[in-house]
């Protein structure tokens, strides 16, 4: 079965007057039709801007996609033209942002906000759009939605301007969403119920799901497969629970000590990973994690652990885990 | 929002009257009156001219007057045009100035608003420095030269416009152009000032995220939001243009009511003085309170409480 | 298992503040110091006149009039056969003066009156709107007669009688981007966490709504370089001999069918004035635009 | 982000629909075939009402809709118009004690719309402009008639007293085609004032009806050659020729007074074919002269005008009559042509070439000489120029006065050392500071009205005159000048107008600078201009009568 979209070496590179910033160096992921992956990894670590790539959203004249190919539905979208590309988005693919509170224009009402890619890709009346805006803010559980799509979004809470991202990513029933860390500025209870909805939509629309997010404890329940990506690459990737309780690179699992776990004692201190993320601009040679991980050994100074099948399905670059031990792993599973 | 409206009408005219009452004693506190000539006219002409025009009465009699007058719409006499009713003078060259405005008006916003993104949205690029270069070199270059300057390459070189005058199409366009040219430097370069603050905003690019044609994540997503200082500072220049610009009608001898302000100040001829000043300010605020209208009707978030 | 080691690569990055990191920006934009370093070479040129040209800026001989560009006289000379570079120079010191301070009165007036009334709203801004609007109508032409009447004619009459009114397009400008900011969220969270709206104007609205002030200063300093002009024929400020940019643009136009020298060189000088300003304001807005600052 | 194409494409349209608008219409210049003159007026009248008239737009204006009694001829002598005869002692036109003025009209004199031009006409004219309600400016010639200043100087009065002394004034239609005129004394120079355009005939019945409105076409009713067939205010007047004119009728079809108050617009409207004649602006004559197209079209004529500086008196240091003669050395009369392109002839006594009066010995001692200047300053204890008390200059805001403002600061500072400080003001402002005598010395510039010394001495120099701003008061001027007014007998009055105008110079309240020359552009197609040293603002508008046009 190929996949609904593959992601192939792609480099995406900021030109800035202190240099270039590499912020996606080589990323290959896919996803297959109404699959969920997660991306994974630290802030800064170029998780978002691959999926800008995706929609060649990259901020110009800085931001250019250097190299790769991104086929989706065995087309390759970077040799589309501008034209082509817009019609994808929002009728094929969409995306929910992070900030809701920054993501909505604050001087047109919600209905239209919605209604705008009806209009467009489906060619529907202003009427007809802002009926199936309703249907859908009805959809993602906002009360009275007849009244509240003549709203503007400083009317809405944080909660439901998320509620109305997902309303017009689904609007147009693409085939697959991204979603950018969707419940990192809402609080904890709203965020399971967006998840939920989410995971129950894309359930439902059969949609493919890219969950891009820094939170370990969402992965493992939302996403199928995951991806951890740190500076600008990806270090690992496998089936959520196998990454979640088997992790074979250093960082994983630091990620995963930093992290409260419900199944573990309240007692065991929680471990940070100590230092910050490289400069992209001056990447050191050999594993970028080098100078924060505990178990370096000289070969990860010298080069750059490439990407190998460490254990079914299960892929890590990681010299260390190459070699069949993982000492970051807990005895006890 | 009309009941807000309703509520601003009333205090224009406070404002009105303040500016007529500040207008009339500074006209009479100016050295300077109506009758000094040249030639020095006898004492008792001079009496019998203030009597005529009710100027040797107190001065909150004649202002007094003067607002009576004012109720029924009269704006008094003027001095220096054999007695015509000043209103009469007003709105005879009213339709002269008001059509030369609209039309710089039209061309300063098209020209303005569609420079300004263009720099905005190609920043450092060619357009950019080329929005620099316009709105430095028609902020430089003071009305009168060019005028001149537009006279001298259409009319003496080219011959392809008459150098003033009114009454056909084609003696609009210059004078229009000489008084869009500023106006449409300060749109541009505001625009492209407010352009660049919105331009980067999040919903910018969740609008092209929604694979919107670029017109209307132009219009109806960046252009929009950056509308507020466009409109605060497009109000104002309205109204100048409006009211006509002494400079322009001189030099392409239009008969407007453009020069009427300074030419009364310059007679002391108070009734042409206290109607040309009482009409500006009308104008204005009246622009000001449409401006504050188009607030709200541009960013609901504003709202006058 | 604690992962140590914690020897970081790469620069460290200094925490700026606002000011100060728009202040490295600043200083790395070209154009923006280009225009900052013209002003000052102008000024030192202005000030340093006597040894830059040999000739008197009222000097009259009647044997060179309106003559072109030469050897003699780089830039030619004026009606009264005056050097017309000598002119320009000592021209710089009148008009830089009022360009420049001109816009410091209309700051400290229009900025203050704007972002009080944009921030309080209600009968506030009701108020000093309507002070406003008077002041857009108010026949400033009349003042200025009356000011020349009562006070006579100095310099600091001069800054008077233009900042007393140019100040109203400003404070319009500042109002109208306060208000659509005030009710933005990041507003709402700064007044939640208790901030005076002093503190929240002028940390948070101002640098955001700077974009557009700082242009509307730009074309107030060739407007304040005219208005000087035309008040020097009634008496205000700066009177012959002392020559000013607009005095000599004025009086160039009355001959720009024999020289149109007078006119071009006076308006160049103010043109790259006025670009210098706007080069600069555009490196001060885009080093403090927030959204730039990576 | 293709934002490019629909920004280009917004200028696009912008850009072919001025394109559009220009070629649709092309350019207004009408028909330089027809006989039709264009000239600029340069601004618009204030007052086209005869009697009120003041100003030089409004004389050319009236030139052409209306004939008085008399009028002059090119060379400024008397021509009888409306009038059969110029009336004399011998044809008993003037009574031997030269009070009493009887004229004779012709009978074919017609107003445009058909009526007779009769007595009663002038009678109206003259009494109007007499009355103290109208407050015309050049009232005061006419006070010599008997019952004349009383009637002016009884605004107060009631209607009642008015009507009396209005008719006492010694105006009378001894019949149909007889006007009689009594004066209190003898006015050699009645005759020139009768030629003016103050007592131009007017029609009592247009005026009682129309009121102040009687001037705007059709009501203007005239006897001249034209008509005025529109005036749109601000923008042009259109003249036609008057089907009912009694004379000789005029070649043109049309005359156009265009209202182009800016120099430089007035310039480049000539060079676009808008119009025929124009002005150059100051200062730029002698590229006019080096222009290969326009020099053979210029037009240079003398013009009864001097400007000179005027000292008040009363001032010191300007109250010792030493510093004026020193100062009047001390400024290059010639230089100051120079300045203003070389137009213009050095004046140094005050009564202008080309009319009775002039006197060229006069005033030399007042060429350049710095030396002398010195001199004269020496010996009236200044030596040393810093005992000087400060000399201000003040002057209205016109672009002329700037320069000779500026002209003048620079001679005193290069020839004498002095610095003086110059203080513009605005025009109002400037005419009340002149009118109260604030002032120390200021420019000015006088035009004859009628070419004889008695309009150029006593109302400038006489005691309290009206225009007198040097404040030069000399009572043997005085006794000399009340004398010569009245003198009838023309080779003795001339001479004592030449011995007070020697006094004047003498005393030397004013620094006579040059007397005007006018210098126009006319187009080659204009035939039989016709211009006077005492043109109104147009040139050549006494005799519009015989231009034609051969193109």
């Amino acid at each position: 079965m190929t996949a609904l979209i593959e992601v192939r070496n792609l480099k995406t590179y900021f030109h800035t007057q202190d240099g270039i910033v590499k912020a996606v160096d080589g990323v290959s992921y896919n996803v297959n039709r109404g699959e969920t992956i997660a991306l994974v990894g630290e802030s800064g670590c170029g998780k978002t801007v691959s999926a800008l790539s995706i929609l060649r959203l990259v901020a110009e004249p800085a931001g250019k996609i250097e190299a790769g190919e991104i086929i989706f539905d065995g087309i390759d979208l970077l040799k589309l033209s501008n034209e082509e590309m817009r019609k994808m988005r929002g009728a094929k693919i969409s995306i929910i942002f992070q900030e809701p509170l920054t993501s909505l224009n604050p001087v047109l009402t919600i209905g239209r906000q919605i209604s705008e890619g009806l209009e467009f890709h489906k060619n529907m009346s202003t009427k007809e759009g802002l009926q199936e805006a309703a249907r859908l803010l009805k959809l993602v559980g906002i009360p009275h939605p007849e009244r509240r799509i003549h709203d503007y979004p400083h009317q809405f809470s944080g909660g439901m301007r998320q509620r109305a991202m997902i309303a017009i990513a689904i609007a147009c029933q693409p085939q697959l969403i991204i979603a950018d860390e969707p419940t990192t500025v809402v609080d904890v209870t709203i965020q399971a119920q967006l998840l939920e909805l989410i995971r129950n939509i894309t359930k439902e629309l059969n949609t493919a799901l890219i969950l891009i997010t820094h939170n370990l404890g969402i992965v493992a329940r939302y996403a199928h497969r995951v991806f951890v990506m740190y500076a600008g690459n990806i270090i690992e990737h496998g089936n959520a629970l196998d990454v979640y309780h088997y992790p074979c690179h250093p960082y994983t699992a630091g990620l995963l000590t930093s992290v409260p776990r419900l199944d573990e004692s309240r007692k065991n201190r929680l471990i940070p990973i100590e230092g910050q993320p490289p400069d992209l601009i001056a990447l050191p040679i050999g594993c970028s994690f080098q100078a924060r991980c505990a178990y370096a050994i000289p070969q990860c100074q010298r080069e750059k652990p490439p990407l190998l099948e460490v254990a079914p399905n299960h892929y890590a670059a990681c010299w260390v885990s190459q070699k069949e031990q993982r000492p970051w792993q807990k005895k006890s599973l | 929002m009309t009941r807000y409206a309703i509520r601003r009408i009333l205090w224009l005219l406070v404002v009105l009257l303040v500016v007529s009452f500040i207008t009339f004693s500074l006209m009479h506190l100016v050295p300077g009156g109506p009758w000094d000539r040249e030639k020095q006219l006898a004492p008792q002409v001079i009496e019998a001219l203030n009597r005529k025009y009710g100027l040797d009465k107190p001065f909150f009699v004649q202002y007094g007057n003067f607002l009576l007058g004012l109720l029924h719409g009269d704006l008094g006499i003027s001095y220096s045009y054999q007695d015509r009713g000043v209103t009469q003078i007003l709105m005879q060259g009213l339709p002269i100035t008001a059509t030369l405005g609209i039309t710089a008006f039209i061309i300063a916003i098209l020209i303005g608003i569609s420079l300004g993104m263009a720099a905005a949205l190609k920043q450092n690029s060619w357009i950019d420095y080329l929005s620099v270069l316009f709105s430095t070199i028609f902020a430089s270059i003071p009305g009168f030269v060019l005028a001149i300057i537009l006279m001298v390459v259409f009319s003496v070189i080219l011959h392809w416009l008459p150098t003033g005058g009114w009454g056909s199409v084609s003696q609009i366009i210059m004078p229009a152009f000489a008084l869009a040219a500023l106006p449409a430097a300060f749109i541009a370069r505001i625009t492209r000032a407010s352009t660049l603050e919105v331009m980067h905003q999040d919903y910018v690019r969740t609008a092209r995220s929604k694979g919107l044609l670029e017109r209307v994540v132009l219009i109806r997503h960046i252009l929009r939001n950056s509308l507020i200082p466009v409109v605060t500072i497009a109000g104002p220049e309205f109204a100048n243009l409006v009211t006509g610009s002494v400079i322009v009608e001189t030099i392409f001898s239009i008969p407007g009511i453009g020069r009427l302000f300074v030419q009364g100040i310059f007679a002391r001829d108070y009734g042409l003085i206290m109607g040309s000043v009482l009409f500006y300010a009308f104008v204005i605020a009246i622009a000001n309170l449409v401006v504050d209208i188009l607030y709200g009707m541009i960013d609901p978030r504003i709202r006058y409480d | 298992m604690a992962i140590v080691t914690n020897t970081t690569t790469g620069p460290e990055r200094p925490h700026h503040t606002l000011w100060g990191d728009a202040w490295v920006r600043l200083r790395r934009n070209k154009l923006a110091m280009a225009g900052g370093i013209f002003i000052i070479i102008l000024a030192l040129a202005a000030i340093f006149a006597p040894l830059i040209t040999p000739y008197d800026f009222a000097h009259q001989d009647y044997t060179a009039i309106l003559q072109n560009p030469n050897a003699k006289h780089w830039l030619g000379t004026d009606g009264l056969g005056r050097d017309v570079f000598a002119r320009l120079l000592y021209g710089a010191r009148t008009s830089l003066a009022v360009g420049i301070f001109t816009q410091l009165i209309v700051i400290c007036i229009g900025l203050p009156i704007g972002a009080i009334a944009g921030y309080s709203g209600g009968k506030v801004d009701n108020a000093l709107m309507r002070f406003v609007d008077v002041m857009y109508g108010f026949p400033d032409l009349l003042l200025v007669i009356l000011l020349k009447a009562v006070l006579g004619s100095g310099i600091y009459q001069l800054f008077l009688a233009i900042g007393l009114v140019a100040w109203v397009n400003i404070s319009r400008l500042v109002r109208g981007q306060i208000m659509s900011l005030k009710s933005r969220d990041f507003v709402s969270a700064a007044r939640a966490m208790g901030g005076m709206g002093r503190y929240i104007t002028w940390r948070h609205l101002l640098p955001n709504a700077l974009g557009p002030i700082i242009v509307s200063i730009t074309f107030n300093i060739p407007r304040a370089i005219f208005t000087e002009a035309a008040l020097s024929y009634i008496g205000i400020g700066v009177r012959p001999p002392t020559p000013s940019w607009g005095a000599m643009i004025h009086d160039g136009y009355d001959v720009i069918f024999a020289s149109w020298y007078q006119v071009f060189f006076p308006a160049i000088a103010i043109a790259l004035v006025m670009m210098a300003f706007t080069f600069l304001g555009d490196g001060l807005r885009d080093a403090l635009d927030p959204k730039l600052r990576h | 982000m293709r934002s490019k194409s629909i920004l280009l494409s917004l200028l696009a349209i912008l850009v072919t629909a001025s394109l559009i608008l220009t070629s649709a219409c092309g350019t207004s210049v009408k028909g330089t075939g027809e006989q039709i003159l264009r000239v600029n007026l340069a601004g618009e009248p204030a007052q086209v009402d005869p009697n009120r008239a003041s100003w030089a737009s409004e004389r050319s204006v009236i030139m052409q809709v209306f004939v008085g009694l008399l009028g002059f001829n090119q060379d400024l002598s008397l021509r009888a118009d409306v009038a059969k005869v110029i009336p004399t002692v011998a044809n008993k036109g003037i009574s031997a004690d030269g009070l009493t003025y009887t004229f004779k009209l012709r009978t074919n004199v017609t107003w445009s719309d058909g009526t007779k031009v009769t007595a009663k006409d002038f009678v109206y004219s003259i009494k109007r402009m007499l009355n103290p309600d109208l407050a015309a400016e050049y009232a005061s010639f006419y006070f010599d008639i008997v019952g004349g200043l009383a009637y002016f100087s009884a605004p107060d009065k009631t209607d009642a007293e008015k009507t009396t002394l209005k008719n006492a004034i010694g105006v009378k239609a001894i019949d149909e085609y007889t006007l009689e005129i009594k004066l209190n004394d003898p006015l050699p120079t009645f005759l020139d004032l009768m030629a003016l355009w103050p007592v131009y005939p007017v029609r009592e019945d247009i005026i009682t009806q129309f009121g102040d409105a009687w001037t705007n076409p059709p009501n203007y009713i005239g006897n001249g050659p034209y008509i005025l067939t529109e005036w749109v205010h601000q923008d042009h007047m259109t003249f036609k020729p008057n089907p009912n004119y009694w004379g000789t009728k005029p070649k043109l079809a049309e005359i156009d007074f265009k209202m182009i108050t800016d120099a430089n617009a007035a310039l480049a409207a000539y060079m676009n074919n808008e119009l025929d004649i124009s002005g150059v602006p100051v200062g730029t004559e002698k590229a006019t002269m080096a222009d290969a197209t326009l020099s053979p079209q210029i037009l240079r004529y003398n013009d009864l005008t001097t400007f000179a500086f005027q000292f008040n008196v009363t001032k010191p240091p300007f109250d010792n009559k030493l510093v004026r003669q020193a100062l009047s050395c001390a400024i290059d009369r010639q230089t100051l042509i120079d300045i203003r392109g070389g137009v213009g002839k050095v004046a140094l006594s005050w009564i202008p070439p080309g009319m009775p009066g002039y006197d060229a010995t006069l005033g030399s001692e007042y060429a350049f000489n710095v030396t002398k200047a010195k001199e004269l300053l020496a010996q009236a204890g200044y030596n040393d120029v810093s005992k000087l008390p400060e000399i201000k200059f003040s002057y209205s805001d016109t672009a002329g006065n700037r320069t000779i403002a500026q002209f003048l600061q620079g001679q005193m500072q290069q020839n004498l050392g002095i610095n003086i400080t110059l203080d513009p003001q605005e025009s109002k402002s400037f005419q009340e500071y002149i009118n109260a005598g604030k002032h120390m010395w200021a420019w000015f510039g006088w035009g004859a009205d009628y070419p004889d010394p008695d309009n150029w001495l006593p109302q400038l120099f006489g005691t309290g005159a009206g225009n007198n701003h040097t404040l030069y008061s000399n009572p043997t001027f005085d006794a000399l000048a009340a004398k010569g007014l009245k003198e009838l007998d023309n080779p003795t009055r001339l001479k004592d107008w030449a011995d007070a105008q020697k006094m004047v110079m003498d005393d030397a309240p004013i620094v006579t600078m040059f007397y005007r020359e006018r210098f126009l552009l006319v187009k080659p197609w204009v035939k039989g201009l016709t211009t006077t040293g005492m043109d109104g603002q147009v040139a050549g508008d006494m005799f519009y009568t015989e231009v034609y046009m051969t193109k």
